[in-house]
């Protein structure tokens, strides 16, 4: 069986070449059965692979290929690595990847780029997996740029919208920018250990003792954190994720909530016996964590498109993973990973039923009682909203308890954060659900011609509800009498042959805490939900009695605004004016008029290089190699 | 006659190193008189194939060639030096086979084209082996020539004339510049020598009251080569003649020569100038620095695929600096190769498709990619490859010859301009991805798209497949690199 | 007598006599004779310089040269400068086989280049 | 050596006047002329350094010099011409039709 692990991955692979290649002739049907028994199939052998690693000792399977760079002392193998963490992962995204693929062929069966579509879907089922078991930070790099390539080309997949395509390429540029710090991370990483291999660097790491102040480890953790941030939408590198609801619902499902989002905090997980030998970076994590928890689900609590507010909430939750990882709680972190991808993906996939019904309408104002139209729709999103505001013994409630419980020891302020979080993230949920499912249907057309989706998207929704509701069983807390199975599961990955940093877990009121923020979250719940039942009214009061405020909110804090004329602007002039520069100092400045050229400077600084004069161009060479002269006798 | 035999015999001893480009030359020679008397007017495309099979058998002559080194120190058959010969005689393969579309669509097939080609990668086989700054200098000037004439082929064609003209005289330019650098390099060594391994002992033990003119002198002779292989401030010349030139001779242009330049850009500088490489290592690291942001940054506002591709081929040249100022000619040496075979491959699939659209050699705008992803996916895709290869995204070849080039330059110490390589690599990806976004995401225009080429598309598919799995082999590269250019 | 410049004494007095020949002969037939022996009937015609009897150009002479000049001067040059390597190959040529085949394979590179340019119908003047 | 010298600062001084009247000058011509007095002034250096150490290499380099400078002044020619017939004009500054 071990022999054909590699197809995990290249199943995916295989068939998104295949279905881009012949997908259009074979008709949509083959394509269908084809693009989701192909992520099923990963996922059964997935499963093989988990029992195969709890076998191995150590709960490890290091399977290398064949070696893919030798370049001096950097040698990077070609290889699969099987670990608790790398199967969970694993798992997770070929389980719900068949989920959605399956929820897809209903959601798409109309549109004409069908098997365009599952070729760009398989494609970033297979990066993915790549990202999740690779067995070296090179291997796992690729699949960071694949993903991120793969849902480039899926934001923009509906490219007769003018903001499609735009969303797709902000993306893809802010993911570069975090990518820089990976790469950057990486480099230190091989100057510091020799190597880039995962079980390599990890051993290493494991004889050090904790760095004190800022050095080089500091500096690598911290690169790769800043990749993280790029992927997974955090502060200030998040404004890509709520443009990404420019691409279909059911990847909004997989891609920007269930998997690759989480591709960060799968990094920091990977690699967290480094992490947990820099206590700075962890603190900077742990803040950033909570910060983008706050400030995000602020921003959910205004949005009138359904779709938004689920990515903020999105990059909400992802702020609470980061927030356990930053106290430390690794595997509280992953825990809430594994729990979200369940209930977000619901959650997506049911507003996409509801979009679907709806004819495309997006818009939470023009929807309404739609309780009646959409039951099942109905009731596992309510199951999803739920778990998501952390109702006792639903998913929810287990995995933030945790995180939230950890940041407490951490600091009473990242925990005060962190329930406020909570508290809108209820209220806008409830807000949701009410809008959308309560009142009476402000769009009566609409109304009238909305229908349940077809089996093939409620299925995957009925799936995604019972593991919404009980995925948090898995890791029940030790304050609730439970013994954090997750922990206990992940430990092999986590502390890699380290002593387990001891947890110290009966200290603080636990079920105190719990207690409070549950009551708090329960509350704010109720509030949203009456406040919407029936209708706009109440909330329309409320936004003009605090115009200010509201406008602020609805505007996502004007961060696009701000990022539009701060930075983007000025890069753009800059890129125009350049242009000019050289011309007018070099050209006319010197050679003809420096007192005019002077004045044109301050109004406008720069002209064309590029002339298209030759005797210009000569001059630029003259001076090029007086310059170079001049830097030697300096 | 002891003169005589001695000419004969060293004649004979070292003729062999050179076959391969001598050959060249005296088919290309044979091919304009008196071939061409028999082929008629219309059949003047029979050339092509002609000029194919002469490339590709001088290729195989320089490749089996015997190792050494001959004509009083003037040549030398080295690693580096077949494996640069290689680079340019596939670029020149390459590049008659993209000649073909337009020149057939133009009428403009003539013997002279192609025996300019082989004349000029005969200049670059003997640039690359050259171990003396004179025969290093005839065979550049021979190389850039038989260009400045294929830039302005075209001369019915304003634009390409007018391409021509601009190369030539800024090219004629830093040839006297060159020129002249190093004839102060001889009168340094008291004119004594001119061959670079003396040049290296004698420059190195040069007085004091020397040292001006052994920088000048070293100087001088970098600005020529910076001109040669565009790098800023000494690029001005390549948007204009590459925007201007019939686009296979663009495609030739930045691909054959550059390899060419930057392998003796390596050789001169590593080997000759290596004793005095504290005095150029500042300023190339300017250039290097300089062709890295301006090239980039100039890209982003290109509405011609053309220029775009002339100012990212400024910033791939600064990152190649990177390799010349390892100071290593064979460390160097490698991780230029790597990088140029690899850039090879991104660039001749990237004109082909371009060639393919332009079809007489109109419309090379960007604009003119739009909805490519709907007319034909195939092609969309072969390009897409291309530019992110070109942006150096893993997992494709682009990226694992940038990894090899960078992580030679950090070892070697250059970690601030390697940071920066890695910054403007990150804005490249900006306009790269904008030609993405207009073929993936933008309305088609009306109107049908003609089939490929047979030969197009066989250069497509072939490095294509080579960008896609060219990774995968990545060891195998690097023992073929290696074994190459170490010889 | 034993001056480095004696042998050129010979020569100094030659030159002399040149240059006294020369003006002696101007002077007598352009001034001295026609005194007594030319009409005075100054025309037009006359007064203008003689140019072997084409009319006489009046333009400016700063005026372009038509392209074929050019054309014409770059063979010239390419040609031209050529001899310059005869030149030393002459001088030093110690009637070997060698060297002389060596020349003998430049020289036909040459006329390779000659041919091509006479079958182009670059030296035809009216074209 | 004070002699070398003189030659240094002589043929440099033919260099910097190439390159002034490849800089100032407009007519395509001049500067073809101006690129080939830099070529000589480095002639000069080869003679000259050739002729001070006895040797005959920098002889025959200048006298490759001169072949090659003439091939590029027949092509630069050649050029100008197809300009000329193109254009109407060989002022390098009126010909800026690609830029950018």
């Amino acid at each position: 069986m071990q022999t054909y692990l590699w197809l995990i991955p290249l199943l995916p692979l295989l068939t998104s070449a295949l279905i881009g290649l012949l997908g259009k002739r074979a008709g949509k049907p083959v394509t269908a059965v084809v693009a989701v028994g192909s992520v099923l199939a990963s996922f059964a052998l997935s499963l093989s692979a988990y029992s195969l690693m709890k076998a191995a000792p150590g709960f490890r399977l290091e399977l290398t290929y064949f070696e893919w760079m030798h370049v001096g002392s950097l040698s990077v193998p070609m290889g699969l690595v099987f670990d608790p963490l790398s199967c969970a992962m694993a798992l997770v995204v070929s389980g719900i990847g068949a989920l959605i693929h399956l929820y897809s062929v209903g959601y798409m069966w109309k549109d004409e780029g069908f098997a365009r579509y599952f070729a760009y879907l398989n494609l970033f089922v297979f990066f993915m997996l790549t990202l999740v078991l690779g067995s070296s930070l090179p291997l796992l790099f690729v699949g960071w740029e694949g993903v991120g390539l793969c849902s480039y080309l899926l934001i923009g997949y509906y490219f007769e919208t003018d903001y499609a395509p735009a969303a797709g390429l902000k993306a893809f540029l802010t993911n570069r920018i975090g990518d820089l710090g990976m790469v950057a991370g990486m480099m230190a990483l091989f100057a510091y250990f020799g190597t880039l291999t995962m079980g390599d660097l990890l051993t290493k790491a494991g004889h050090l003792s904790p760095e004190v102040g800022f050095g080089v480890l500091t500096f690598a953790t911290l690169m790769m954190f800043i990749g993280a941030t790029g992927k997974s939408a955090q502060l200030p590198l998040y404004v890509w994720l709520p443009d990404a609801m420019a691409g279909p619902t059911p990847v909004s499902a997989l891609i920007h909530a269930a998997t690759m989002v989480t591709a960060g905090i799968l990094l920091v997980c990977r690699l967290a016996p480094l992490f947990q030998l820099t206590p700075i970076t962890l603190t900077v994590i742990a803040w950033v964590g909570a910060a983008t928890a706050l400030f995000a689900a602020t921003i959910g609590l205004c949005q009138r498109d359904i779709k938004k507010v689920l990515a903020y909430s999105t990059v909400s939750q992802l702020g609470y993973m980061f927030l356990g990882l930053g106290a430390a709680g690794f595997a509280a972190g992953f825990f809430h990973v594994f729990t979200h991808a369940w209930f977000k993906a619901l959650l997506f996939l049911g507003a996409g039923s509801v979009i679907h019904a709806m004819h495309h309408e997006q818009d939470l104002f023009k929807m309404g009682g739609l309780r009646k139209k959409l039951p099942i729709t109905f009731w596992t999103m309510l199951i999803g909203t739920l778990a998501i505001m952390g109702f006792p013994g639903f998913s929810g409630f287990f995995s933030k308890d945790e995180i939230l419980y950890l940041a407490y020891l951490k600091s009473p302020v990242l925990w005060l954060m962190g329930v406020i979080g909570a508290c809108l993230t209820s209220f806008y949920m409830w807000r949701l659900m009410a809008l959308a499912f309560w009142g009476e249907p402000r769009d009566h057309h609409a109304y009238d011609h909305a229908h349940e989706s077809p089996l093939t998207m409620t299925l995957p929704l009925m799936v995604l509800a019972v593991g919404s509701a009980l995925a948090g069983w898995w890791g029940v807390p030790e304050a609730f009498g439970g013994h954090f199975n997750v922990g206990q599961f992940l430990a092999p990955s986590l502390t890699f042959g380290q002593l387990h940093g001891a947890h110290g877990h009966h200290e603080g009121p636990a079920i105190l805490l719990a207690a409070i923020s549950t009551a708090l979250a329960l509350g704010f719940g109720a509030w949203g939900f009456f406040s919407y039942r029936n209708g706009l009214a109440i909330g329309e009061a409320r936004a003009a009695k605090w115009p200010t405020l509201h406008r602020i909110l609805e505007n996502k804090y004007y961060v696009d605004e701000g990022m539009e004329r701060f930075i983007l602007a000025p890069i753009r002039w800059l890129g125009q004016k350049l242009w000019r520069v050289v011309d007018v100092i070099v050209i006319d400045g010197l050679g003809v008029n420096l007192p005019g050229a002077l004045a044109g400077l301050s109004g406008d600084v720069i002209a064309t290089t590029q002339t298209g004069r030759v005797r210009n161009y000569a001059l630029a060479m003259t001076l090029g190699a007086l310059a170079l002269l001049w830097i030697f006798l300096k | 006659m002891p003169f005589a035999q001695s000419l004969l015999e060293s004649l004979g001893r070292d003729l062999p190193y050179l076959y391969g480009p001598l050959f060249l030359v005296f088919a290309a020679t044979l091919m304009i008189w008196p071939g061409d008397l028999l082929v008629g007017r219309t059949n003047k495309r029979a050339w092509s194939y002609v000029a194919f099979l002469v490339l590709a058998a001088g290729g195989a002559m320089a490749l089996y060639a015997p190792l050494g080194q001959g004509f009083s120190g003037m040549f030398r058959v080295d690693g580096l030096t077949k494996g640069f010969q290689f680079l340019s005689v596939l670029a020149g393969l390459i590049t008659i086979v993209l000649s073909q579309p337009q020149l057939n669509a133009l009428r403009e097939q003539t013997v002279e084209y192609y025996a300019l080609i082989l004349f000029s990668t005969a200049g670059m086989m003997l640039l690359v082996g050259a171990t003396d700054l004179v025969s290093m200098y005839f065979s550049l000037e021979l190389m850039a020539l038989c260009i400045y004439v294929l830039v302005a082929y075209l001369r019915h064609q304003e634009r390409s004339v007018e391409a021509g003209m601009k190369y030539f005289m800024l090219g004629a330019f830093s040839s006297g510049i060159l020129l002249y650098g190093i004839s102060l390099l001889f009168a340094a060594t008291g004119g004594l020598t001119t061959n670079l391994a003396e040049l290296n002992e004698k420059l190195a033990l040069a007085t004091p009251n020397h040292t001006l003119l052994v920088f000048a002198g070293v100087l001088m002779v970098l600005v020529g080569f910076a001109f040669k292989v565009a790098a800023v401030p000494f690029h001005m010349w390549s948007p204009d003649a590459y925007e201007g030139a019939p686009t296979p001779i663009t495609a030739f242009m930045s691909m054959a020569p550059k390899a060419a330049a930057l392998g003796a850009f390596v050789r001169v500088f590593g080997t000759g100038f290596h004793g005095v490489s504290g005095e150029w290592m500042l300023p190339i690291s300017f250039l290097a620095g300089a062709s890295m942001v301006l090239g980039n940054v100039a890209a982003l506002r290109q509405q011609s695929l053309k220029r775009l591709l002339a100012y990212s081929s400024i910033a791939h040249v600064g990152y190649m600096l990177l390799g010349v100022m390892s100071a290593d000619a064979q460390a160097g040496g490698q991780a230029i190769w790597l990088y140029m075979l690899t850039y090879l491959l991104m660039q001749s699939g990237a004109f082909a498709i371009l060639i393919h659209l332009q079809g007489k050699g109109e419309g090379e705008r960007i604009d003119d990619f739009r909805g490519l992803a709907r007319r034909r996916p195939v092609l969309a895709f072969a390009m897409l490859v291309c530019l992110l290869s070109l942006a150096g995204i893993p997992p494709l070849v682009g990226f694992f010859s940038k990894f090899y080039l960078f992580k030679l330059a950090i070892e070697q110490g250059h970690i601030t301009l390697t940071v920066l390589a890695l910054l403007t690599s990150a804005v490249a990806a900006f306009y790269y991805l904008n030609v993405v976004a207009t073929m993936y995401f933008k309305e088609a225009p009306e109107g049908e798209l003609k089939p490929m080429g047979s030969g197009l598309a066989l250069i497509l598919t072939v490095t294509c497949a080579l960008i896609l799995v060219g990774t995968l082999f990545g060891p195998k590269l690097l023992d073929w690199t290696a074994k190459i250019t170490l010889g | 007598m034993s001056s480095p410049a004696t042998p050129f004494i010979p020569l100094l007095i030659l030159l002399l006599l040149a240059l006294a020949v020369g003006i002696g002969i101007l002077w007598v037939s352009g001034w001295l004779l026609p005194r007594f022996l030319k009409p005075s009937n100054p025309q037009q015609a006359k007064l203008t310089p003689y140019e072997c009897g084409v009319p006489l150009f009046q333009g400016s002479a700063r005026q372009r040269y038509g392209v074929k000049f050019y054309l014409v001067a770059m063979l010239f040059i390419l040609f031209d400068v050529e001899a310059a390597f005869l030149l030393p190959w002459a001088v030093q040529f110690k009637s070997n086989l060698a060297t002389f085949w060596v020349m003998i394979a430049f020289v036909a590179t040459l006329l390779v280049g000659y041919v091509y340019v006479w079958g182009k119908g670059a030296l035809e003047w009216e074209r | 050596m004070p002699s070398m010298n003189m030659v240094l600062i002589f043929s440099f001084l033919l260099f910097s006047l190439g390159v002034v009247g490849v800089l100032i000058r407009r007519n395509a011509l001049i500067i073809l002329m101006c690129a080939e007095l830099m070529l000589n002034a480095a002639n000069i250096n080869l003679i000259a350094f050739a002729r001070h150490s006895g040797t005959v290499a920098g002889q025959a380099f200048a006298l490759l010099v001169m072949g090659l400078a003439a091939a590029e002044v027949a092509i630069g020619l050649a050029i100008v011409v197809a300009l000329y017939r193109r254009k109407n004009t060989i002022t390098v500054d009126e010909i800026h039709l690609l830029k950018g």
